[in-house]
């Protein structure tokens, strides 16, 4: 079946930007990629931009007085400036760069419990409570546990509905007057939804908690503005998000950052240092030590850019159309069922679901070989996987180079996985 | 294709499993699981003096690890011990060979059907997981067991 | 003045794998980059690895069954076997990679400070000992200073000679009963030094201490073996040898990494993971938490292929004869100071000094109008400016690209800054 | 080249500098240091009135730093007091100005020659040292100051 689906974006054109997609697999196999929420694929202009990079601007960032190490320092704190306007941060100082979305995590979590905070408030402690969910990335559940074990502190959390969202009933309880921490991730790696992040922010800040938001499934897809979704902090990774490896993002108001005491120490990150004692840069250098990932900046700067000359819009319209497309089709299909969200609303182009008496490994394994690469797992949430009682699920999950075509392998892939195993 | 992973024989065992479901008595038991995919496997070993008298297991995962303890319970129950070991070890050596070693028909019986697996890094865990917990509750079994009778 | 050098590289060839090293700066001048100890320059095998990685292997790691996810897997864990092997690690798994040295350092202090650990001897408390030294690079100065105020350790450290060498004089008061860490440097970022690792080896395990090495500045320059070396932890950064920024490693012997508790939490680091509480990977997953950078790791593989492809004894060998050379003809150049060892004995290619009545800035920035690339300042180790009572240095760096008639341009530019200055 | 950053003017107020080394008495004293180069200056001013009847200074640092010094003793020195404001917040804007800002010689003198520092990003905080110092140490002054004489 061919369905020709309307997109705001020029698919085709898209498509020849991202080489890896005219990729031929072993028993040349044409490559439909469906796993983009586990990494996205790179277009052209951001490895140009960081091979170029390299091979003209290579240098430290940040101290020297020699040209290179200015071209270096001006195209690293360059990204900082289209990174911060990409998100709508009000201050290129409130962009930190860390080594991936679970590092931006763990600062906010290590810095907290650390007790090196000079306002008493952000030092955690026995008595206090940090609330989470059941839908978390493990990047936001272990941190806390932690951190939970190393302060006294205790950890809660939302459980889920049956169909994949939050349960919010018990809202007032579970944030409340002993709540510090109120951590959450926009929209879920494994079922898609996307969660009411104001209301949660609301709620966090009567009680006057710190809301942090993980949005790493979120900024690759949508646009997102941080005022407007009103988190204290707000965490994402680069190669989600046609970036490099190698590169994430803590953007925090300033008067958190500030408030926070540093996590590692070293280079760049001290205003003097003395054997007896040092101080601290201000932010954002206060939180990045040593020699920071300065390519990969530069490379999600120009992913940051590669993706506004498209409009995050138009990418977000894209996948809301595919998903409306790959729902619609997978409800069809006699023995799938989807783990999550089954209709478009408040839920981006991630899908689980389950094959009926075939394990996801199977399923997976099967598709590889008519090219369709999808994840198979508990995709580093497995308390989804144990709230809905399953081992794991198979992961469909789309982008700005997804096209119905490639839904319609998916579908024909999961017909071969039923004739091969029923 | 597919043939390479999933070979006839094995997904004859998978739909057919030779020797599923937890027997008494036993020996010793080992409870062996793969966090990463949520597979696990409950072995059950019963030795009569050198002889594996039964292999009974149960458990949960993929069409390869659950063919692969039915192979292994086809090929082990009724050898003796020190065979059993043998075979086990001819297994492990086929399953971490990359592909590249040449299985033995008279010691692997239906167990050559995984050489294609070897290939795939991603499934030889899945391959070994009922294996691992024979070897585990064997050599307890062997050094007394538990006697659960 | 024209000095033909022997050297064991063919330095020509050597250089046209840098594609940087052809550059023209602004004003056409060439460029001598004598500032590799800050950053170093990377060879077209690396650019090339890289891009092949993202354009032909790109996704996401030890999650995928589909054929993209094995051969990033395959590419990023056959990237630890070769470093395995490029520092005679006795086990791939004992080798963990982290974003940078800091992070790596970081990662050590703040396990050492949790009070995580099962074995109470690997917290530290009230009463214990740490020493470092006072040519330590901040990164190993600042975690420390850290830690011991978290834990109320006491951090001590042995100073410096005149000639720029650990004074270890009192070397049996300074690691003594209550030690538990020793961490030091393998060879100074800012005076050049090589410091006698088996003595402080010999005498830290002999009280029982753990032996931390930060081999950022000695791993690029010379063949280093960690069992050799002796140290419990061994540090290293990917940028300074040849191989992208966003890499650094941690080497640890498998008892020690064991016996530490997790530092960042988060996906890839978990056995598995409940809301109640998670159990974790063995090393060195364990301390991989989140997206590793993954094309940064396969990047400092083909580093490490190229330089065992040149073989690193004759790197090491070139060096040293490039090094000899500057410091001849520096030691003629009137009114310079060289800061730290002025003979090649036990040192390596970097050398910090002062030209009389002009400031280091001035100097670089003169320097660099000449196009020679150098760095000033106090090199992110301001305890050895305030040892020799200096605000900052001007330090040439060198590495197997560097030839004498780089040197010769260095000189030159000097005698043209005393003419402008004096 | 070398022209752009280091005009004549500045190197002979860097050789020659006007006004250097501190003098009593003064309204307000300020000491700024720039971490990165360790650059520092302390800077001392003296009101008469709504006067600045002087601008002292010491410090140490590069010669762009110690230049600066110089020319804003030259340049405030016997000026009024919301004059040297002006002055100082022109020169702020031609530094911070990337090269983009066409200064304006009638009133910053000498300091136009620092024109080309601005597209030096690493050396525009050293023109600004002495600048910031003097901002802080004449807001107190004006509100009051020390009075140390
Ligand atoms: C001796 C030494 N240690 C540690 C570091 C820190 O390395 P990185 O900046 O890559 O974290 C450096 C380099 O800056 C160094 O020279
Ligand atoms: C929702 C969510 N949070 C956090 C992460 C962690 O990101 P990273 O692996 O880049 O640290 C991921 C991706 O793996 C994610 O999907």
């Amino acid at each position: 079946m061919v369905h020709q689906m309307a997109s705001p974006l020029d698919v085709d054109r898209v498509r020849k930007d991202f080489p890896i997609l005219e990729r031929r697999l072993a028993g040349d196999r044409p490559l439909a990629y469906l796993d983009s929420a586990n990494t996205s694929q790179k277009p052209r202009p951001v490895l140009d931009t960081i091979a170029e990079h390299y091979e003209r601007h290579n240098a430290n960032v940040a101290r020297a007085v020699h040209q290179l190490g200015e071209e270096a320092t001006a195209a690293y704190e360059g990204a900082r400036d289209k990174i911060a306007a990409f998100i709508g941060a009000p201050s290129r100082d409130e962009v930190v760069f860390a080594k991936n979305a679970s590092e931006a995590l763990n600062l906010v979590a290590h810095t907290l419990a650390s007790g090196l905070a000079e306002d008493p408030w952000y030092r955690l402690g026995p008595g206090d409570e940090i609330v989470i969910t059941e839908m978390e990335h493990h990047s936001n559940i272990v941190p806390w546990q932690l951190v939970a074990q190393r302060t006294g502190a205790t950890l809660r959390w939302f459980g889920l509905t049956d169909d994949g969202r939050l349960d919010l009933s018990t809202i007032d309880d579970v944030i409340n007057a002993r709540t510090k921490v109120v951590s959450f991730v926009h929209q879920s790696n494994i079922v898609g939804t996307i969660n009411p992040v104001s209301r949660l922010v609301e709620r966090a800040h009567d009680v006057g908690a710190l809301v942090v938001v993980d949005g790493s499934q979120a900024v690759p897809h949508m646009p997102v503005d941080v005022t407007e979704a009103g988190a204290d902090l707000y965490v994402f990774t680069g190669h989600k998000m046609c970036g490099p490896t190698g590169i994430g993002v803590l953007w925090g108001r300033r008067e958190v950052l500030d408030a926070l005491p540093p996590f590692l120490g070293g280079g760049e990150m001290i205003e003097t240092v003395a054997m007896e004692g040092s101080t601290f840069a201000p932010v954002p250098h206060k939180f990045e030590a040593g020699t920071p990932p300065i390519a990969q900046a530069v490379g999600l700067g120009a992913a940051v850019d590669y993706l506004s000359g498209l409009g995050m819009d138009k990418v977000h319209e894209h996948e809301r159309n595919i998903t409306a497309y790959a729902l619609e089709r997978l409800r069809d299909v006699d023995g799938v069922t989807i783990i999550g969200p089954d209709t478009s609303t408040d839920r981006g182009g991630t899908v689980s679901f389950t094959v009926d008496r075939v394990h996801p490994h199977d399923v997976g394994q099967l598709l590889d070989e008519d090219g369709v690469a999808v994840r198979v797992g508990h995709h580093c949430a497995r308390p989804v996987c144990l709230r809905y009682g399953i081992p794991a699920t198979t992961r469909a999950s789309f982008y700005l180079y997804t096209t119905s075509a490639e839904i319609d392998a998916l579908i024909d892939g999961i017909e071969r996985v039923k004739r091969f195993f029923w | 294709m597919s043939e390479s992973l999933y070979q006839e024989i094995i997904l004859d065992h998978y739909k057919n499993p030779n020797g599923r479901g937890l027997r008494e008595p036993f020996d010793a038991e080992s409870h062996h699981t793969n966090p990463t995919c949520g597979d696990e496997i409950t072995v059950r070993v019963t030795l009569d003096g050198s002889t594996v008298a039964d292999v009974s297991y149960d458990g949960q995962g993929c069409s390869i690890s659950q063919a692969s303890a039915s192979v292994l319970h086809e090929l082990l129950t009724g050898s003796d011990v020190q065979q059993a070991f043998d075979v086990e070890a001819a297994f492990v050596e086929l399953m971490q060979g990359r592909g590249e070693v040449e299985p033995d028909e008279d010691i692997l019986g239906d167990g050559v059907a995984f050489a294609g697996v070897a290939r795939y890094p991603a499934r030889v865990k899945c391959a070994l997981l009922s294996w691992m917990a024979f070897k585990d509750a064997a050599a307890r079994a062997v050094a007394g067991g538990e006697a659960h009778r």
